[in-house]
């Protein structure tokens, strides 16, 4: 049972059961973008505030299993105060670690180190990576709601 | 306990991991496989167009599957149509007959317990041509009832699409009764058989059913081979679905005339290989008996299901099932942990929506575990998968969940 | 004579017939066997949902296959769709596309060297939708040829679906030229490669197609499985075609979403053992390489040509032929008598009108025997043919023929 | 070759190569079928002419390979002075013959017996029955075209 205790680590069921961030705003400076997956039911939508190239804030709401419920909530009180640059490149990194490609080992992930347990089920790369997708897409400028 | 008798006839099972995974898609037995082998080794050919001798032994048996068909649901050959699965099978339906002879005001019933296959293609339709979906109430345990039903018909139904077995719920639609009701109110019954035809038997005549569609790949078949029955004196009157190569008699610049037959409708090269493994899965389930396969089902489904209820925190949907489908959750963990920890002691079983959202709707969850019980798993499967939940339970109530 | 060194790999060749039917469909080396086998033996279990072993390896195997169609045609791993076959690839762009976009007046080119599923499904479109069907005119030969091509070009022109490779002459068509001159007039190009993608490299991204369509089973894959390849730009803004499970991002009672990329057109269960042995054909044939194949094939058609032309009473309909297909009759003898003496003869080729009657048309002929030659035919194939022809015509001519 | 020179018997040869009955009458009182195969380019019509439950006359054109011309051939000359019962009786025999069913064997099939080494070639069945086919549609009063 390792493998599956690599996975739920303390701070993922810390952020599963204590979500940050979580509850969107009514704020049209801020960018929407929600992504469903049907197939296990996860729906989850991110909602990023950028100003003057600073993700000033980051929001999270949805529901779906507790890898992608978790991933949403340290996702957010990381990208907080980062640059787009910081932040692109810690979302980059972060969704090559989890999905088993090459990534920058030498760039600190901070908490979201802890979903390098994912990399063993195949089948969870899709749950740890959802929120990150649609962060991406929030500061590339797209809403899709 | 009782070794059953017909797991050795599939050599997948011997890589030691519990399959309840059927209702996704089955496991095949060594006929099967050996059959698609023995196309793909030996007689890799075309059919129809040669003369050689691998090319008329497959086209015997292409042709004699169709026969094998028929005589399984009790049809004529020339209402058996091939085609890539219950998805193709449906999606003919809706394009070469309902979009064909729907207008704006008919209506189309339909249920929150079809699977997506069964439900978008009328989805399409009604968007299309200005029809109206209606949906059957379901009874308090989710099922579909003839008293429901009649509440929804009318002289505006057109087409009836319902599912026979629903592949959340495994319950059994009383479709004989809905069939004669439409047919009294002249709406065609399109029934969606895909979780059905390796369940219970099936007798197009006596059913009356206008359209019957299924998969060979969870019939113990292989994959990308699926059956439309239609009445004939339907199949006559409709246009064909997709156009090229076989389906027609004659081609002009101008205009062209096709087939006659199921054979209008299969247009290019088939699947042939799988088309041949299907009649082994066919005999298969005909030299065991439906009534034989049901009744072991039965007994293993109720055996499971006795054992789920003990556990406490675990929250079962359709305790009345009928056809080896138990649909649950552990309540306080999401259907994905929960089965990433079954995976992990290779217990097969699937979580999500099951391609079949308005019925997780119905049931107000975001989604589910589901096991599905087949003729070839064990009492010991099911002590394995029940030990497996209550370790579960335990794990995650652990981690805190 | 020097002995093939692929031959081997054919399990089907020790029957002890001369294969020489490749264009209606191909043998396939074991490895393509072996993988089919290894997923209907080993993996069984549906794609994308399962979270246990055997479905996870199944998923792997079916998105890298996707990985390896998109590499052999220079193509995104998101411009490739899984089809049953070309037949229903060339549906899928007429019904998504060509219905949608095509109103009356607006033309479309095909030509008479169409194989009928690349012709009917336009000819349907433009019944349909009063769009008009212009064809090329072909050369002397039978060849199309840019110079016509410009001819039946013109702002009216909103598709032209050609073949790259015809079934029945064997010719390649300058498709580059062509579809340079069809974006000029914003026309799109729906190519159909299923006898081309088994002799020349394609590249779909310097070839600038809009869409590209094949078959698995005449690539020395399994029956049941094609390819589209479309461009996204155009996928992105096209409907579905089939409707069902997996192709949905949500479903809803009143609307449903689409999921994006090539999954929104792949409905149900797609023919998973077939992409798997899909993968082992493209393999196969880039271990060897397109060109050293078609050298191979080259040589062997000149070969064979040479001393086909040297038998009094057989008429040559294509002695330029580049891609191993020869089509001939023997002059007074029907093609269905022909084949029928070769048949007893283990020599497997093929009579008839090969689903292309309007090529037969143009050369005035009811039906022709066509013979094709792929890289597991040997120099000893060609002279067993070759004498089974003479000893055909000297039979036929004893009859009185 | 002995199964090829059992095809190809002397009767076959002769009626392919002086067709019998051939070309078509226009006369309303004719039920004409036409069948296609289009896999091999057969293509043959039947022309029939009943009068009082006796077929007075039963014509044949088409194109196609030497069987399906010369079982076309057969046909007419057998058919034209038989009652219907008795044509119909024939035709149902013949076509079991040639496709390898079970068949009345003390019924005279007439000339049309020599047809029976078609039993050897699966893929030539078709080409021995399509005219009888078409005949059977004529008789039973169908007219396609
Ligand atoms: C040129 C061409 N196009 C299309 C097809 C149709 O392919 P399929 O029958 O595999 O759908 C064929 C094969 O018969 C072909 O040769
Ligand atoms: C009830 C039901 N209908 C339709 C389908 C669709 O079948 P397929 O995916 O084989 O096309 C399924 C299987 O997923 C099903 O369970």
């Amino acid at each position: 049972m390792s493998e599956l205790d690599n996975l739920y680590r303390e701070v993922i069921m810390d952020h599963y059961k204590s979500p940050r961030n979580k509850g969107l705003v009514e704020d049209a400076e801020y960018k929407l973008f929600r992504i469903k997956n049907p197939s296990c039911g996860d729906d989850i939508t991110i909602q990023t505030k950028v100003e003057n190239g600073i993700v000033t804030d980051c929001r999270q709401i949805g529901h779906g299993c507790s890898i992608s419920m978790a991933s949403a909530s340290v996702l957010t009180e990381i990208m907080i105060g980062k640059t787009l640059e910081e932040a692109k490149n810690i979302a980059d990194n972060y969704l090559n670690m989890v999905s088993n490609k090459e990534f920058d080992t030498e760039l600190d992930l901070e908490e979201a180190a802890v979903f390098s347990g994912v990399r063993q089920f195949p089948a969870r790369i899709k749950c740890a990576s959802i929120a990150w997708v649609a962060f991406k897409d929030t500061i590339k400028g797209d809403s899709n709601e | 306990m009782m070794k059953n008798p017909y797991s050795k006839d599939f050599p997948q099972l011997n890589n030691g991991s519990v399959y309840l995974d059927t209702a996704a898609t089955s496991l095949k037995p060594n006929s099967v496989i050996e059959a698609v082998n023995h196309y793909n080794r030996d007689l890799s050919s075309n059919i129809h167009r040669g003369m050689y001798e691998a090319a008329v032994e497959t086209t015997e048996l292409y042709e004699s599957t169709r026969e094998t068909v028929a005589k399984f649901l009790h049809a004529k050959t020339d209402e058996i149509i091939y085609t890539r699965g219950t998805t193709s099978s449906l999606n003919l339906v809706a394009y070469a007959y309902g979009l064909e002879n729907l207008k704006a005001g008919d209506e189309i019933i339909v249920s929150e317990l079809e699977h997506h296959s069964s439900f978008l293609p009328w989805q399409f339709v009604a968007k299309k041509t200005g029809a109206i979906l209606k949906f059957v109430e379901l009874n308090e345990e989710g099922r579909i009832t003839v008293e429901a039903f009649k509440k929804v018909l009318s002289t505006k139904t057109k087409v009836v699409a319902l599912t026979y077995v629903s592949n959340v719920m495994g319950y059994i639609t009383p479709m004989k009764e809905i069939i004669s009701l439409s047919h009294q109110y002249n709406a065609i019954c399109v029934v969606d058989a895909a979780q059905a035809v390796q369940h219970i038997e099936i007798d197009v005549t006596a059913l009356d059913c206008d359209f019957l569609a299924f998969s060979g790949h969870k019939m113990l078949g292989p994959t990308g081979i699926g059956i439309l029955y239609g009445k004939q004196k339907l199949l006559n009157i409709m246009e064909p679905f997709e156009y090229g190569g076989d389906m027609n008699d004659d081609v002009n610049k101008d205009i062209s005339e096709w087939k006659t037959g199921p054979q209008k409708f299969e247009a290019g090269t088939m699947p042939i290989a799988s088309v041949i493994g299907l009649q082994k899965a066919i005999e298969y389930i005909e030299n065991i008996g439906l009534s034989t396969i049901s009744e072991y089902i039965d007994k293993l489904q109720r055996y499971a299901l006795a054992q789920l209820k003990q556990i406490e925190g675990v929250k079962i949907y359709n305790p009345t099932s009928e056809t080896g489908i138990i649909t649950f959750n552990i309540e306080t963990v999401p259907s994905h942990d929960a089965i990433s920890f079954l995976a992990e002691k290779n217990i097969a079983i699937r979580a999500g929506q099951h391609c079949a959202k308005l019925i997780c709707d119905w049931l107000g969850i975001y989604s589910c575990l589901r096991a599905s019980i087949y003729i070839y798993n064990s009492y010991t499967d099911v002590d394995i998968f029940i030990e497996g939940i209550k370790e579960a339970v335990a794990y995650f109530k652990k981690l805190g969940f």
